[in-house]
């Protein structure tokens, strides 16, 4: 599988159809996987893929260096495709600017090459093969526990976890659509989330970071793998992927790479129950 | 001791609610007088934030309302608003705080009546859930913080 | 530092009874910023607003916060003030401790206490409010005229005299509308087309008016003195340009007189291709496809109608040489026309009387019997009836059997004010045509009996009640109040079963033809041409103007406005006067080559290269605009590379709702009038 | 024609809700109902265990009761998997129709209900009255009909119910309605012009004040004479008690003679099927339909 990979790469390279392949290299560390962004054929070697590349490389592609090579290629993880549909979705990345080299994890923990290289071609698999995991049952399982709880605990539950946060943004910088080039939480005219890790700046943070993410996140759980203090983030994305599939016929961010960006729209039919 | 007065925001729009608290006012309804209305263009302009931050500021409920769906003055804005909080009220509530403190209401140019007694009914709401210590016990650590 | 004055209004002892506004002024005077704070008995008045004038000078204000009534009611005053006193207007605001706190509450600690938190909450956001310069959009002083009814016609002509273009554009295949169809016009009794007509051939040779009949309306897009309106010319199939008008081909139809004519709402025949009335304004005809037996034949065969040998007995006898003026082949046009105001005139439709249509919204009167019995008519029928130019040359014949009716009961409030039949409203204009068609059925009948049902006779208006009078007492039509509650048929008559409730007693009358006061109706797709224009429209879909008293001709949106009955039932001279109004409107605006709107606009940041916004170019903004403000700018270095999309507001379009700002994640827009900043300090200051 | 994958209604299975009426006064309504379906080859399942509609006494005295009871008829038929029944007395269908529909609107009473009758009803449940059921089989009847009801002279009286409260029962011009015309002429038989067709016939007062239902039915009845009927059609046990058993009383109280038989739609649908008279309970009436000879 690898050496089609790279044999892969090496095509894009030398047909020049792509100016570089963001992909993973062995880390320095013996098991672990690093990304890593090659330009020239012969470093195809140098590209691995197994179970630690955990990384989601779509977040490079909005990244300015990465942007300055023109025409990307991108060693894509379902996630990492669903990640990079959404980016065009919004357009930050130019839909023909990037190629897929697509690979995928069978049940069995195999790593495989998919035959799959342009994005209908991709989009058709995914929406075939690849349910969306932020959604699967077992792990919606611990949302539901909290939702059952008072809110006295759930509130108890979150501060406790909310009181860790440091406010590395870490987050923030591994999350293929924190894309802004001025996060609002950097904003201090007028301040809406106070920088100061307390309890009150913390829970205005962690509750923006999720809903700036609603409808958008592809539960790639980047953002909880990155969090130093170990804050369980995704339990936060999947409620609110939950509710917006729920809520507006099923959505599920990333099966698309064009239309309406969901919280730019609207249905004359949404949920209209909570009004008085 | 005096009974609690919670201490209610609401973020309301131009052209319906507002116009619809006018009236209630014109009609000489009679209603608690906690609320401080903030009065923007359209529901659409109600950012979260606005929420947020009221509640950081000592706010014990947070009543939202515009135009019913379909009379917005702007068209759409108040679709777009109740796409969003869907989402964002269930998000609160997830995160521990009671449903009851933040609610949402279309209150026309023509419904003074409505406007009172939701204000009443609001105010009433928060006087059983008591005072948001809560959160209020967030504030005080963080202005602590800021005094050191 | 801002240098911020508040002004504390008693509104005599609206205010003062219930708020202690010499304790508020002291309060205020030591909020932050603030250098001035007084109370006065009336500050609308005008020595109210010199003391604010004389204040802003005297103590270099920066900021102005007037405590008083609801900013709905006098922003502007104070505004005005402030600028007279040379501050920015938009650096006053108001703090509404009137409609919103000392009428609303009794206790006077609490309302004293509330109107205190109030005028903090504006004094934080005056000290962030910025100077704003109104928009400057140029107009463009070409006009168009939805509807070519008497409504349309009259602001037409009114916009046209005043010397700029308009475009005016009539469904039909005539002008003319409801009032060419009218036979008398109450009270004076003159004949409608009469008076009509002459306006009707000024619209049409106006040299400032261009005339689009058989048009309608596909879209409009843009803003106030910069719209662009796209309007289909629906195939006529004749060449109005080669016509004369000569009518050979209506009576070469096969179909001639076989049709039951719109025009006489069915009373009177027509064919295929037809000239609505006589009076036609144009005087051309055109092809009903639907009906047409050429067109109904090629459509069967599935192939084009020039190909399609079927009759075409009418392009045999146009006279016109050597190319006839007949045009099989004539297809839909689609032309673009920019304007700068819009007149919508498009008129209502009559309730016919009987059982609802699919997607009607009413559930109708079957129990009259007018889909079951001919002599069961409407008023609008009587008047072709009545019309000399009508199928009957205006003598009075019963449908079914052509026999003078010796008794007519006419029924008033059909549809209207009834909300299990039909709409809650009151139709206006039945009691007077009722009045009328008595008093013309009696002149045409004098031994006829005429029986007027009536819930109430509402007649005011100039020699309104007099009329009425003069039918029931000269013309001796007998009113009985009472509602009917089912017509029936009888041996060839009209069975009429309803109660008189002045004397208690139920009441059953055999008549020979029975008249329907039905209920004027908004037109049935409303609805869908609001939306077009971004008008607003009411439960019964009547278009709704921006204020019921102040603005009662401006729509909801900038620059189109309205006039007739499209708004609400009227009668001729009031949609006449209301269309003279919107045309006043019109020529207001385009008095001035440039007009000003209220800068209350968003606005995408622009930083320093090399982010020049932070903007990140996702355009949800743009998606969620209702105005379709939003437009993409691309960013380009020196060599003319775009570096970077971002998002910019088109200020002429932005209609000011903030949607954008709350859709922006990375909080790049701002709405002037109340930016984030602003209310986050009054949020601050709760 | 119908869609290979739906069975045309006149040959699934319908649910059946005589109410007392038909059980005991009007029997001849049922029996001719019945044998009416059985020509038509259509099965008609009575609700079992069925209870009273609550019309009359239950709705007047109290609602909660009146809904409570045609609730569980419902619930039966659901329980039944009876989507539609077919409900002859128009009392009956009433009831059924506006317990439905104030369930529907209002979760409450429904969740008060359903605890009161133990049973849960989750809709789904239609009940049409005996004119809509002939209208639905107009094509199963007129394939059978030769003669039919040869001209036969009809006045189609719907009386206060059938078409009323309108936003309830949502059958027809509550004030002008025709659809038993249609189906009196796919009979063969002559509607005729007949004005009093949705008049009250005194049904309320037949205990109360026996006066009003002279005054009231004559009306009718002498209408109905001078439209030419020879027959008045009814679809409700109410009108056809009152018409029928107090013509005498009213011939004599006025002096006029009437001798108009009043038959119910089952009956007329029956002889226009070539049913034999007994089996149509024609005999039961006071006034007794005439053999129409060929």
């Amino acid at each position: 599988m690898i050496d089609q990979l790279r044999q892969r790469a090496r095509e894009l390279l030398t047909t020049g159809e792509a100016a570089c392949i963001i992909g993973y290299a062995d880390a320095s560390v013996p098991g672990k996987a690093t990304p890593i962004v090659i330009t020239r054929a012969e470093d195809a070697d140098r590209l691995v893929f197994h179970a630690a590349c955990c990384n989601n490389l779509a977040a490079y592609l909005t990244r300015p260096e990465i942007r300055k090579l023109g025409t990307v290629a991108m060693v894509a993880k379902p996630a990492d495709v669903r990640a990079a549909f959404v980016l065009m979705q919004e357009n930050q990345v130019r839909p023909d600017d990037v190629k897929f080299i697509a690979v995928d994890v069978t049940p069995a923990g195999e790593c495989t090459l998919l035959a799959q290289r342009t994005r209908e071609e991709l989009l058709d698999y995914l929406v075939k093969n690849v349910p969306p995991a932020e959604l699967a049952d077992d792990a919606l399982k611990d949302v539901a526990a909290l939702e059952e709880q008072k809110d006295g605990e759930r509130w108890h539950y979150w501060q406790q976890q909310f009181s860790r946060c440091i406010r590395c943004y870490a987050c923030r910088q591994v999350c293929p659509l924190c894309y802004c080039s001025r996060c609002v939480a950097d904003k201090n005219r007028p301040q809406w989330i106070e920088t100061s890790a307390h309890g009150r700046g913390n829970l205005a943070w962690n509750i923006t970071r999720a809903f700036h993410l609603a409808g958008r996140c592809v539960g790639c759980g980047e953002c909880e793998r990155a969090c130093p203090a170990g804050i369980p983030l995704m339990k936060l994305n999947r409620k609110l992927a939950k509710d917006v599939r729920d809520s507006f016929g099923g959505h599920a961010a990333g099966y698309a790479f064009s239309g309406e960006q969901l919280f730019a729209g609207y249905s004359p039919s949404d949920p209209n129950d909570f009004f008085e | 001791m005096a009974e609690f007065e919670p201490k209610i925001a609401a973020f309301v729009c131009t052209w319906c609610t507002y116009a619809g608290a006018d009236l209630a006012g014109t009609s000489r309804l009679q209603y608690a007088s906690n609320v401080r209305v903030i009065k923007l263009p359209c529901t659409g302009r109600i950012d979260f934030h606005f929420i947020i931050k009221a509640f950081e500021r000592g706010a014990d409920a947070v009543l939202v309302s515009g135009c019913h769906p379909g009379d917005c003055h702007y068209t759409a804005g108040n679709y777009h608003a109740r796409r969003r909080w869907t989402v964002f009220r269930k998000l609160l509530e997830f995160a521990g705080i009671e449903p009851d403190r933040v609610t949402f209401a279309w209150v026309s140019a023509a419904e003074g009546a409505k406007w009172a007694s939701l204000v009443n009914e609001v105010t009433e709401k928060a006087r059983k859930l008591g005072p948001f210590t809560r959160y209020q016990r967030l504030n005080e650590i963080a202005e602590g913080e800021a005094e050191r | 530092m801002s240098r911020i004055g508040v002004f504390i209004c008693h509104c005599g002892e609206n205010i003062a009874a219930t708020v202690d506004c010499p304790r508020v002024a002291r309060e205020a005077a030591s909020m932050p910023g603030v250098v001035h704070s007084v109370d006065y008995e009336y500050l609308c008045s005008d020595p109210g607003q010199s003391l604010i004038k004389d204040a802003i000078r005297e103590h270099r204000l920066s900021g102005v916060v007037v405590a008083s009534c609801s900013p709905r009611m006098h922003e502007t005053t104070f505004r005005r003030a402030a600028a007279e006193a040379g501050l920015n207007p938009f650096r006053c605001e108001m703090a509404n401790i009137r409609e919103q706190c000392s009428w609303v509450h009794a206790d006077r600690e609490q309302a004293t206490r509330k109107a205190v938190d109030l005028i903090r909450m504006m004094v934080h956001k005056v000290a962030r409010n910025e100077s704003l310069c109104p928009i400057k959009v140029p107009v463009n002083k070409t006009a168009l005229v939805v509807g070519g009814g008497i409504a349309g016609i009259q602001a037409a002509l009114d916009i046209a005299n005043a010397g700029h273009r308009v475009i005016l554009v009539e469904r039909e295949p005539s002008i003319g509308g409801h009032m060419a169809q009218l036979s008398e016009t109450f009270p004076t009794l003159d004949c409608s087309q009469c008076i009509l007509t002459p306006r009707m051939v000024e619209a049409a040779s106006h040299p400032n008016i261009t005339l689009h009949v058989y048009s309608e309306i596909e879209s409009l897009t843009g803003f106030i003195g910069n719209f662009e309106v796209k309007i289909r010319n629906k195939a006529k199939s004749v060449d109005l340009g080669l016509c004369t008008g000569c009518g050979a081909c209506t009576l070469a139809c096969p179909l001639a007189g076989r049709i039951g004519n719109e025009f006489d709402r069915g009373l009177g025949k027509r064919g295929a291709v037809y000239i609505p009335f006589p009076q036609a304004v144009p005087h051309k005809p055109v092809i009903d496809r639907a009906k047409c037996l050429r067109f109904q034949a090629a459509q069967k065969k599935g192939i084009p109608v020039q190909d399609c040998s079927v009759c075409g007995k009418c392009a045999d006898a146009c006279p016109i040489a050597p190319r006839k003026a007949i045009d099989f082949s004539q297809e839909d046009v689609i032309i673009t026309e920019k304007v700068g105001a819009v007149v919508i005139a498009t008129g209502y439709e009559l309730y016919t009387g009987g059982r609802p249509r699919p997607g009607d919204r009413y559930a109708g009167c079957g129990e009259y019997g007018y889909d079951d019995y001919p002599d069961v008519i409407n008023g609008m029928q009587f008047e072709r009836l009545a019309s000399a130019s009508g199928p009957t040359q205006g003598r009075i014949l019963r449908p079914s059997d052509g026999l003078e009716p010796q008794t007519v009961v006419f029924v008033k409030c059909v549809g209207s004010r009834d909300n299990a039949k039909g709409f809650t409203y009151c139709s206006k204009v039945c009691c007077m045509y009722t009045a009328k068609h008595a008093m013309l059925y009696r002149h045409k009948v004098h031994a006829g009996r005429a029986i007027v049902f009536y819930m109430d006779v509402r007649s005011p208006g100039k020699g309104f009640d007099e009329f009425v009078r003069r039918a029931i007492e000269d013309d001796d039509a007998c009113y009985i109040r009472g509602r009917v509650s089912k017509i029936t048929r009888e041996g060839g008559k009209l069975l009429v079963q309803g109660a008189d409730t002045l004397s208690g007693e139920q009441v059953e009358v055999m008549a020979d033809m029975v008249v329907l006061a039905t209920a004027m109706t908004a037109r049935h797709d409303a609805d869908e041409l609001a939306r077009k224009f971004r008008a607003a429209y009411d439960k019964d879909c009547w278009l709704t103007e921006a204020h019921p008293k102040l603005r009662p001709v401006e729509s909801a949106t900038a620059g189109v406005f309205l006039a007739g009955a499209c708004q609400g039932p009227k009668d001729i001279p009031d949609s006449v006067a209301q269309a003279s109004a919107a045309a006043g409107k019109v020529l207001v605006l385009f008095s001035s080559d440039e007009l000003q709107r209220e800068p209350l606009v968003a606005r995408v940041n622009r930083t320093a290269p090399p982010q020049y916004s932070t903007c990140t170019g996702c355009f949800a903004c743009k998606a969620a605009c209702p105005a379709g403000a939003i437009e993409v700018e691309d960013i380009t270095d020196k060599a003319g590379n775009t570096v970077k999309s971002v998002a910019r507001v088109n200020e002429g379009v932005c209609q000011g709702c903030g949607t954008c700002v709350a859709a922006c994640r990375s909080g790049s827009i701002e709405l002037c009038g109340f930016t984030d900043e602003q209310v986050f300090a009054q949020i601050d200051a709760l | 024609m119908t869609l290979p994958n739906q069975t045309p209604r006149s040959t699934c299975t319908l649910g059946y809700y005589p109410g007392c009426a038909l059980h005991g006064t009007s029997k001849e309504y049922d029996i001719s109902v019945r044998a009416v379906a059985a020509e038509l080859g259509q099965e008609l399942r009575e609700i079992e265990d069925w209870n009273c509609c609550g019309a009359s006494a239950g709705h007047s005295t109290n609602r909660k009761l009146a809904a409570c009871l045609s609730l569980r008829n419902l619930a039966l038929a659901r329980q039944q998997n009876l989507k539609t029944v077919l409900t002859p007395c128009p009392l009956c269908s009433k009831q059924l129709l506006s317990a439905a529909a104030e369930v529907a609107a209002n979760p409450q009473v429904r969740s008060e209900a359903e605890q009161t009758i133990e049973m849960s009803f989750g809709g789904g449940v239609r009940a049409i009255n005996y004119i809509q059921y002939c209208t639905d089989s107009l094509d199963a009847i007129s394939s059978r009909i030769g003669e039919g009801l040869r001209g036969l002279k009809a006045a189609c009286y719907y009386g206060c119910l059938l078409t009323r409260p309108p936003k309830v029962v949502q059958f027809d011009d509550a004030e002008h309605p025709t659809s038993m015309e249609n189906v009196v002429r796919a009979l063969k038989g002559e509607p005729v012009e007949f004005s009093c067709k949705t008049d009250c016939c005194g049904g309320g007062f037949t205990q109360s004040h026996p006066e009003a239902v002279l005054r009231l039915s004559r009306k009718i009845l002498e209408n109905a004479k001078a439209a030419g009927a020879e027959v008045i059609a009814v679809a409700c046990p109410m009108c056809q008690v009152n018409l029928d058993m107090r013509q005498a009383a009213i011939e004599k109280r006025y002096g006029i003679s009437l001798g108009l038989p009043i038959v119910y739609l089952s009956q007329l649908a029956g002889l226009a099927l070539g049913i034999d008279r007994k089996k149509l309970g024609l005999g039961l009436h006071f006034v007794s339909m005439p053999e129409r000879g060929a």
